[in-house]
């Protein structure tokens, strides 16, 4: 229905660079690499993942571009009720970044699997990775039974790590005990398996990291956002409606990169690689810290074709960096 | 509606002062899709964010858009010269209806909320009563434009300055009018929400992370459910606002 | 003994931007705004201190430009023997910002006392805040002791958050009873007003602020590096040869404001803001948040003009934003 | 040795290409402070860390430096024009100490440690022999420029393809020399510092956080203590290193 045009290339930097040597190799691209991943038992053509709140429940960008081309995508955290979310404004901007309050704004489960699903399903044939939230341990658990019929859906991803809700998501993410219990939860209802999405907002990340696979998770997720804030000089008062929010984008890449490193050497489960990933170069970087796949957040806000291009761009770098398979580079840089 | 976002690169035609901080940028490029009321996406070079400009004025190889210096953004486009390139976000948001339009249209602008009624004025073929408000004559920009439309143009000024000495929204009571447009500060579209006897529709503004629908950044509350002002925005119908 | 020419402006961002406004204003300056703040009972002239380990130990930063205009400065984190530090590579390069793993490389208390204090002294007559680190309990106390005989060291900034040393540093800024214990035996050694830098690598920063207050800090300066990390796709290994390092940069600013505005509304001590302050706006916005005093770190490394830039600016844009007296703008956005 | 540092904006005059992926910039702005051996950090827009490159050559106008495209802020800097502005800081590193240079001065360099050596053997008038060494022929460049000096110019190539076959240091055994200058990648380094049977000069890169000496993120080790490539360096004399 668009007439995409992807003119400016991807964002990595605030400020349009100039293209990497590999968009001219794309022509001769070696059809013999392999961008195959399998996370959790579930083969990926690739691994790159639109984020969960950054690509919506996935339909609408296919009114941008055809979003087969993706390895999956995760869809807005969906909680039991609809939820309204934070007043605004919800979004600030920062030095290669931005601040959301958003306070998962969405149609409650029930619209999910009878209203958004169906959509999504009809432009995407993919597996699909469900994002989850919740206010409770039974919110968790009831919302992942429904998901649990649902058959496109492969993969829980367990947001407790939501830093824009009180009395909800980030408590469970920073403390090892509840983090467990919503997991052993979700593990009770489910035979999909189930990502934990983690916060970067602790002290240790590998101690939950470590607590959530003992307690049945098939892999964990991060990071999300961390918490950040602006003041308007104007008004000298927060810009962000809710006074602080989550910080993403590339800023915080170096952080989620180093995060993904620690906790490769922590467990055992596969790890999902998030923040601040806005290229192929970084899917490698996050990929050699330890990431069996790679989510794209922030960067499909700023260019609605960026989980696009960082699919067509990944053969170009794995053929300029010389990587055949790239399964083999998973950890990598341990 | 059918949504039709396009990203492209555009090039400065000219960038002009109006007034000591609103600059007009005529922009050459896939004007393609571009809707009266909706609005641009623009990415400059140093800022993480896109900047939203609505359309002023659109024809088959160029966009008009006329914004003020509030920020740093603002400030650098305005630094731009003819030749430089922008990376464009178009066909943004929903646009004006114009099917709901009456017979004795109102439009009513307050500062940068100005623009958009321009190409709409000129969409209405000039057949409209046209209030612009502004805080001081040295302010004032495009009451020739509009009356060149052929508009009923009705300047006010907070200091009295030029033209009516008041708000916008002081001279509506006198106007014959069946719908009306308004797009302008929130203080502004809330006094028209409030003194209008008819229908209309007006254009709101919010800070915005993405500005084409993903990120739930802009959302409002309406009777008839949450909307984003990106998307099921900029333009509300007047009966649907939670005043 | 230089002609500094600082053309290029202050960096706010990785791409040199327009000059601001404030700059045009220069010239008409009110010389009724006051920039004075009082930091722990000492009056600083303006705000603005190079933050430690990016200033050397000052009298370099002589040598381009009169040092004085500045309000203090936090020399090199200094330890009871001399350290070579870690090895290289030591630096890598992010987006808005860089990793270093320098590991306190410094001559010693020794040496600092008798050969780095002496020439600064020579250059500055401001106060001087020491910044000091140690392996134990005993070696921060020995260096505080030291350091307390110093007539120009006015505050002592007792670094327990630097990420790039094991076994000292950090672990006593992540655990509120390990740095209740250094703040102690600090406080039980000198006189000098004594501020605990802290680590934002921490689940609850607050938490460790109150405990150090609580110890007898007078004052708490945050944040630190956080922990961050890059991997070199051609070796596909980390960059830096220590494998992580401390992530500072304007990247991190978002993270620094939102731990100085939490940490404002928990304690009563005076807070010095530091982390990502490249320009004038910053210091407003980090005075608004809660600081007394603002540190410039990174920004020195890439525009070694940056401090008095700051410095020179401040004037400017307090003009701009309407603010006549800096003290009073404090926590002003709470 | 007095420290003079300057941040100032130079303008590119010329940028070309003198193989593959070497490129020669010339640029315009205040030279006055440039020595022989030293070299400017480079701010590109778009990276936050500057980027350290040696003076191949200054007079009183222009300053000449050349580069390998080696990652995005050099392929970045390969991609620029003529009129273009670039903000530096000059007058980094100690440079070459002439003083200790002999009677029969020898001049090793490897791929782009060979600049710095041009500025070098203009110093010393032509009266050197140089030995330079690639990989291959395609890659090849200054020759002519050094010989213009009236040097004397060995050329080597791993591959053969032009001059000797094998390393620059396969060389070193037939020359008559009474002091060494040397500059390349560090295997290269290691190789001079173990065959030459003379005191010498040799220049070192690291990762750089300022380049000027105040973060502490270039030391190494020495006999005579730590220092700064930046400011103690680049240049080490053969006798304090640790190897
Ligand atoms: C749908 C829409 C249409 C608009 N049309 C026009 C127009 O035609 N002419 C015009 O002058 N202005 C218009 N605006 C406002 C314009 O987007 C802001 O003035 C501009 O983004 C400010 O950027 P800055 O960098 O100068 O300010 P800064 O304050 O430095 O910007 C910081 C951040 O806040 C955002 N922001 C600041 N003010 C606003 C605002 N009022 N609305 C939304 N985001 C804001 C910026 O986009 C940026 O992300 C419109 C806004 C919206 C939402
Ligand atoms: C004192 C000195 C003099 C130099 N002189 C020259 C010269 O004359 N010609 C030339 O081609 N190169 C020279 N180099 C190397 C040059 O600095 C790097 O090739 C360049 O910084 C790479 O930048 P990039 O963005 O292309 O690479 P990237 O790898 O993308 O850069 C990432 C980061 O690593 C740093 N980096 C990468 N490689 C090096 C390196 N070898 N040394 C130091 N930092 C590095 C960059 O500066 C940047 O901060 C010199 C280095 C030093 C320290
Ligand atoms: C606008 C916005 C909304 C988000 N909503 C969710 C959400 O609903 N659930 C979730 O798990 N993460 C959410 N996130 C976090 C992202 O999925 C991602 O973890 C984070 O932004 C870091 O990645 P990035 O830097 O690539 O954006 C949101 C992020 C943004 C920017
Ligand atoms: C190269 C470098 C060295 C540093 N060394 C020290 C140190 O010795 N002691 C200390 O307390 N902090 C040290 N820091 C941390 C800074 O003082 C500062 O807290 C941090 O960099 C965040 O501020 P910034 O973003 O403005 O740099 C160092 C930072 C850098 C970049
Ligand atoms: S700005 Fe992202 S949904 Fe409207
Ligand atoms: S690069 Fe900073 S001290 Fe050398």
């Amino acid at each position: 229905m668009v007439n995409a045009k992807a003119d400016a290339g991807v964002y990595k930097n605030t400020k349009t660079r100039v293209k990497t040597d590999a968009v001219k190799l794309g022509k001769k691209t070696n059809s013999k690499l392999n961008t195959k991943v399998i996370l959790c038992g579930v083969q990926l053509d690739n691994p790159i993942i639109p984020a969960s709140g950054t690509f919506g429940y996935g339909y609408e960008f296919a009114e941008f571009y055809d979003i087969n081309c993706l390895g999956s995508l995760s869809f807005k955290g969906t909680t039991r009720e609809a939820r309204f979310g934070n007043p605004t404004p919800r979004i600030a901007e920062c030095e290669s970044g931005m601040i959301n309050a958003i306070g998962l704004q969405n149609p409650g489960i029930d619209a999910v699997i009878n209203a958004e699903l169906p959509k999504l399903r009809e432009v995407f044939s993919k597996p699909i990775m469900a994002n989850i939230s919740g206010f409770s341990v039974e919110e968790y658990a009831y919302i992942a039974e429904r998901l649990d019929e649902e058959e496109q859906v492969e993969w829980l991803e367990v947001n407790i790590s939501c830093p824009n809700v009180r009395g909800g998501g980030m408590v469970f993410g920073t403390d090892s005990k509840a983090a467990v219990k919503v997991t052993k939860a979700i593990k009770a209802v489910t035979t999909k398996p189930v990502i934990v999405k983690l916060s970067p907002n602790v002290t240790d990340i590998t101690e939950i990291a470590k607590a959530v696979e003992g307690a049945g998770a098939d892999g964990v997720s991060l990071i999300n956002t961390l918490i950040g804030m602006r003041i308007d000089l104007n008004t000298k008062q927060p810009i962000i409606a809710n006074t602080m929010g989550g910080f993403s984008g590339p800023a915080v890449f170096p952080i989620a990169l180093r995060m993904v490193y620690q906790v490769y050497e922590a467990v055992k489960i596969p790890i999902v690689g998030i923040g601040g990933v806005s290229r192929a170069e970084d899917v490698i970087e996050m990929m050699l810290a330890g990431a069996t796949a790679v989510q794209i957040g922030t960067a499909n806000l700023i260019n609605p074709f960026a989980s696009k291009e960082i699919v067509e761009n990944l053969l170009n770098i794995m053929e300029k960096y010389k990587i055949k398979d790239l399964k083999e580079i998973i950890g990598g840089a341990h | 509606m059918l949504k039709i976002m396009k990203q492209s690169i555009f090039k400065i035609k000219e960038n002009i002062a109006l007034t000591d901080s609103i600059f007009k940028m005529v922009l050459l490029g896939d004007t393609s899709d571009l809707r009266t009321g909706q609005f641009v996406n623009i990415k400059l070079d140093g800022f993480f964010l896109r900047r939203p400009i609505s359309v002023c004025d659109v024809d088959k190889k160029s966009l008009t858009i006329i914004y003020k210096i509030v920020g740093e953004g603002t400030e650098q486009m305005s630094k731009m010269t003819a030749g430089e390139k922008l990376d464009l976000l178009t066909g943004l948001g929903n646009g004006y209806d114009l099917t709901l339009a009456g017979k004795k249209n109102l439009l009513v602008g307050g500062g940068v909320g100005i623009p958009p009624l321009y190409k709409l004025a000129k969409d209405l073929k000039g057949n409209c009563t046209v209030v612009l408000g502004f805080n001081t004559a040295t302010e004032i920009f495009y009451e020739d434009e509009f009356k060149a439309l052929g508009a009923n143009v009705i300047i006010t000024t907070i200091d009295g300055t030029k033209g009516v000495k008041g708000l916008a929204t002081d001279v509506l009571k006198d106007i014959d009018y069946d719908y009306f447009f308004a797009c302008g500060p929130e203080p502004m579209l809330k006094a028209v929400y409030e003194q209008t006897k008819t229908s209309g529709q007006l254009s709101f503004e919010e800070r915005m992370g993405c500005g084409f629908g993903a990120c739930m950044g802009c959302t409002c509350k309406t009777i008839t459910g949450y909307k984003r002002i990106c998307v099921e925005g900029p333009v509300l119908v007047k009966e649907e606002l939670v005043w």
